[in-house]
């Protein structure tokens, strides 16, 4: 048991993060409430891929001289990849506030009921 | 924020802010192979530098790209990134394929020469998308 | 109703992303698949095929430069976007010809 | 340059795209010239390699010249092929059309609207030609962003249902994102060749059951299968016309492949979790079948109903994958490129009408066969391809689907479609009753009056589609037999 809460612990974290998300758009009746637990669940995948990309005794994925050998460094893909997924989670949330700033404007609120209600008027 | 609001204080600050700013993007820029940065940061870095000088002087900043200037910039450096690419592809390379440039240097220098162009049109691309985004939203009187 | 069965569907999704877990490779293991395939070759190669020293540069841009043209591509598209939607509206029914003016 | 080909089909398009701004601030008929000669050229492209797929076997092309595992490459085969041609006529025809929608903008809004719709057409090619599976969440994302520009700019209610879709089709994007994680955690690979050598010995392991289920959640999302078509309706209800008919047409569609590649060329279908996995995917289809119809009985709104029934072919679809025999495939792709057409047809005539009065009830629709009869004309092809009747592309596929499930023994699934097809009759019919026979109130509006018809730009378009409905009847027996049939899993060569 004890074995198996160091070996997945950090797994279990991040999936807990993960499932924020889903929750919190469906439960926060706020839409920059919603917006932020979206955000929850972005940040969760990003630091899932950087936990495989750790190796044990490995450091920054950058050559220094005199140390040579792959096992001295950790894995550069899933950092790459993420600096990929940090922008496109930057970019969403971006068009996300322009949106809501549109429909503040409109609406004047940004509690859902109360949006609802205003629109159907 | 298209009104000016600096006072004194905040304007010689920034006069003496901006330029290191803008020399450590550039450091950024130049130096993202190496170490840890590249064209994303020091795009926001250059970025910041104008929004800084818009925030504080407001329209009339010394220092100033207007949003439309700033929509057709992004354009421009993205594009520029594929262009690099399309060229690759003059000299029979395929897409992006750095080796292919018909220069006199070794392989692995072309393709640091290709990096850096790329790198330089995602600083632009990221600089202009800032400013675009923040006079989309600091501009209210159309409203 | 809807939001009681779609909390149980999260519920029920948790606790079989948990379950699961034990399928993934151990924390940090320097012999996970993720360590030993893919990646070695950038770490052994990349300064002789791509003159960087960093291999996360040299990934990003130069093995997987075609990702990196999406991602400047995603930004560019954000920030078109967000100019479209707050600035480019028109001044009296903000919408597109043919949309639903109110 | 032939050896370029596939690059150039996503080059093309974003080159364009990234230059709009520009263009458009030097000159916005330019503007027009560009994009739509850019998407031809794209258009092009697509359809060169697919001859060259068909005639000599899959394409590798390879990015930065490096080799699969380590780079990125596209792979384009019959089924790839198939569909950037598909996608990128459907674009083109949008484009087209899209014209008259913006006589009277500014520069900034031309170029950028523009400029999100090649970026769209981009997206969804680069997702249906890669086969990498990060470059697939880029395009993914870059095809999503442009989407929720696009819905959001046709007004208020439309902000709002773009918010919506926004943050349901994000955590769409998530679970495939964490569903590549788990696939990269066990394999180390990104790349679809690569990952079908190493994930074979694998395929029991509990990581791969959750990768499933991750694609599933996360595809289902974005094609709008059955709970989770949440957003689509206002979405489509709301969005500008031009932006609807090409985000109708083929957005879900994209999706829907996306699965098919995973589960019948990644995976593998007759693997560990993957069968029952397609089963859920069946079952969900076949409720959405018949609840979206139903709903799409109950609108008055004539955007409305077509999304309702969108979210019913979406099942089609769907369950076509579920049953997963030869002829079920066949009619499951043939139905992605019928309902490509179908829906563009449509919601090119729904923007059509809506341009010409000002209306989207449809009652309003009384009497418009006189007043636009070629539109009403393409119109009706459309409709009764929907239904299903005979010479019409339509009938074929569902007839595809129904032998497949009765090769099957999947009674249940050919309930579903007759019923189905008796429910589309009823609210198409409805509609096709007050065009043709009902007699319309003497005061009709009028918003772009004038002569009889729409402009050149907007008819060409939409009888263009609506002979390509009949052009696909006739000629479904080549189509299946010279380039579908290679397309499924093991037809290739």
């Amino acid at each position: 048991m004890q074995e198996l809460f160091s070996q997945y612990f950090i797994y279990w974290l991040i999936l807990i993060l993960f499932m924020i998300g889903p929750f919190g758009m469906i439960y926060k009746k706020n839409l920059v409430k919603k917006l932020m637990a979206m955000n929850v669940m972005q940040v969760a995948v990003i630091i899932f891929f950087l936990v495989l990309g750790q190796k044990t005794g490995g450091t920054l994925p950058i050559e220094m001289h005199g140390l040579a050998g792959v096992e001295n460094y950790i894995n550069p893909l899933p950092h790459a990849l993420m600096l990929t997924a940090i922008v496109v989670s930057l970019s969403t949330t971006g068009v996300a506030l322009a949106l809501l700033i549109l429909i503040q404007r409109r609406y004047g609120t940004l509690e859902e009921d109360e949006m609802l209600r205003r629109m159907n008027q | 924020m298209n009104r000016k609001f600096g006072t004194i204080i905040l304007d010689t600050a920034f006069r003496y802010l901006v330029p290191f700013i803008l020399v450590f993007g550039m450091y950024v820029l130049m130096h993202g192979e190496y170490s840890p940065g590249g064209g994303f940061q020091a795009g926001a870095l250059f970025g910041i530098a104008v929004v800084l000088g818009r925030l504080i002087q407001g329209e009339e900043a010394m220092l100033n790209i207007s949003g439309n200037t700033a929509i057709i910039l992004a354009g421009i450096g993205t594009f520029i990134y594929g262009f690099i690419g399309v060229l690759t592809m003059l000299f029979n390379g395929n897409f992006l394929e750095y080796g292919a440039f018909p220069l006199n240097m070794a392989e692995a220098d072309r393709h640091a020469l290709g990096i850096l162009g790329i790198e330089i049109g995602v600083t632009i691309c990221v600089m202009a998308t800032i400013i675009a985004i923040f006079d989309a939203l600091t501009r209210r009187e159309e409203w | 109703m809807t939001r009681l069965l779609t909390f149980l569907a999260i519920g029920l999704m948790s606790l079989m992303l948990f379950i699961t877990t034990s399928g993934l490779p151990m924390l940090f293991d320097p012999n996970s698949p993720a360590a030993t395939h893919v990646s070695p070759r950038y770490i052994e190669k990349s300064r002789e095929e791509t003159g960087s020293p960093n291999f996360v540069t040299a990934v990003l841009a130069d093995y997987r430069g075609y990702d990196t043209l999406g991602e400047t591509t995603v930004i560019f598209t954000a920030g078109i976007a967000a100019v479209l939607l707050l600035r480019a509206a028109r001044k009296h029914s903000d919408c597109l010809p043919g949309g639903d003016e109110e | 340059m032939r050896e370029q080909l596939p690059a150039l089909i996503i080059i093309v398009p974003l080159l364009a795209a990234l230059a709009a701004p520009l263009i458009a601030y030097l000159s916005t008929r330019l503007l027009r010239i560009v994009i739509i000669g850019a998407i031809l050229v794209s258009h092009l492209s697509a359809l060169g390699t697919l001859l060259r797929v068909l005639a000599e076997g899959p394409w590798h092309y390879r990015f930065g010249g490096w080799l699969p595992p380590w780079g990125i490459e596209y792979v384009i085969d019959p089924l790839s092929g198939s569909m950037a041609v598909l996608i990128s006529f459907i674009s083109l025809v949008v484009a087209i059309y899209s014209g008259p929608f913006f006589k009277a903008d500014t520069w900034l809004r031309k170029g950028i609207f523009y400029a999100l719709y090649a970026l769209l057409t981009t997206g969804l090619l680069g997702m249906v030609v890669t086969g990498d599976v990060f470059n697939l969440y880029v395009f993914l994302e870059i095809s999503s962003l442009a989407a929720y520009a696009l819905i959001a700019s046709g007004g208020h209610k439309a902000t709002v249902a773009a918010f919506r879709y926004l943050l349901i089709g994000t955590v769409g994007a998530s679970f495939y994102l964490l569903g590549i994680g788990y696939l990269y955690a066990i394999t180390g690979s990104l790349n679809m060749a690569d990952l079908v050598h190493r994930l074979q010995p694998l395929m029991d392991s509990p990581a791969v059951l959750t990768a499933v289920v991750m694609l599933v959640v996360g595809m289902g999302i974005k094609m709008a299968l059955f709970p989770m078509h949440g957003w689509l309706p206002d979405a489509y209800t709301y969005a500008p016309p031009p932006a609807t008919a090409f985000i109708s047409g083929v957005m879900t569609k994209v999706s829907a492949y996306v699965l098919f590649r995973f589960f019948f060329f990644v995976l593998g279908a007759m693997n560990g979790p993957v069968p029952a996995a397609l089963t859920v995917v069946g079952w969900a289809a076949a409720v959405g079948i018949i609840i979206g119809s139903v709903m799409a009985i109950a609108q008055t709104d004539f955007r409305r109903m077509l999304a309702y029934s969108s979210v019913a072919q979406i099942g089609y679809i769907a369950l076509g994958l579920a049953i997963g025999n030869t002829f079920a495939l066949i009619g499951a792709v043939l139905h992605i490129l019928n309902h490509a057409v179908m829906k563009s047809c449509l919601f090119l005539v729904a923007g059509g009408v809506k341009w010409k009065t000002g209306e989207h009830t449809i009652e309003k629709y009384a009497e418009l066969s006189r007043r636009m009869p070629l539109t009403m004309g393409a119109f009706l092809i459309a409709a009764l391809s929907m239904v299903g009747l005979p010479p019409t592309a339509g009938f074929f596929s569902k007839w595809y689907l129904v032998l497949g499930a009765m090769e099957a023994w999947m009674w249940p699934y050919i309930v579903v479609i007759i019923l189905s097809s008796l429910l589309n009759a009823v609210y198409f019919f409805r509609v096709i009753e007050h065009v043709y026979m009902k007699k319309a109130e003497p005061k009709a509006t009028e918003e772009n009056g004038g002569g009889r018809e729409l402009p050149v730009a907007m008819l060409v378009p939409i009888v263009l589609l609506g002979v390509g409905i009949l052009v696909i009847g006739v000629l479904n027996e080549p189509i299946v037999t010279q380039i579908l049939q290679y397309a499924l899993p093991g037809g290739g060569r």
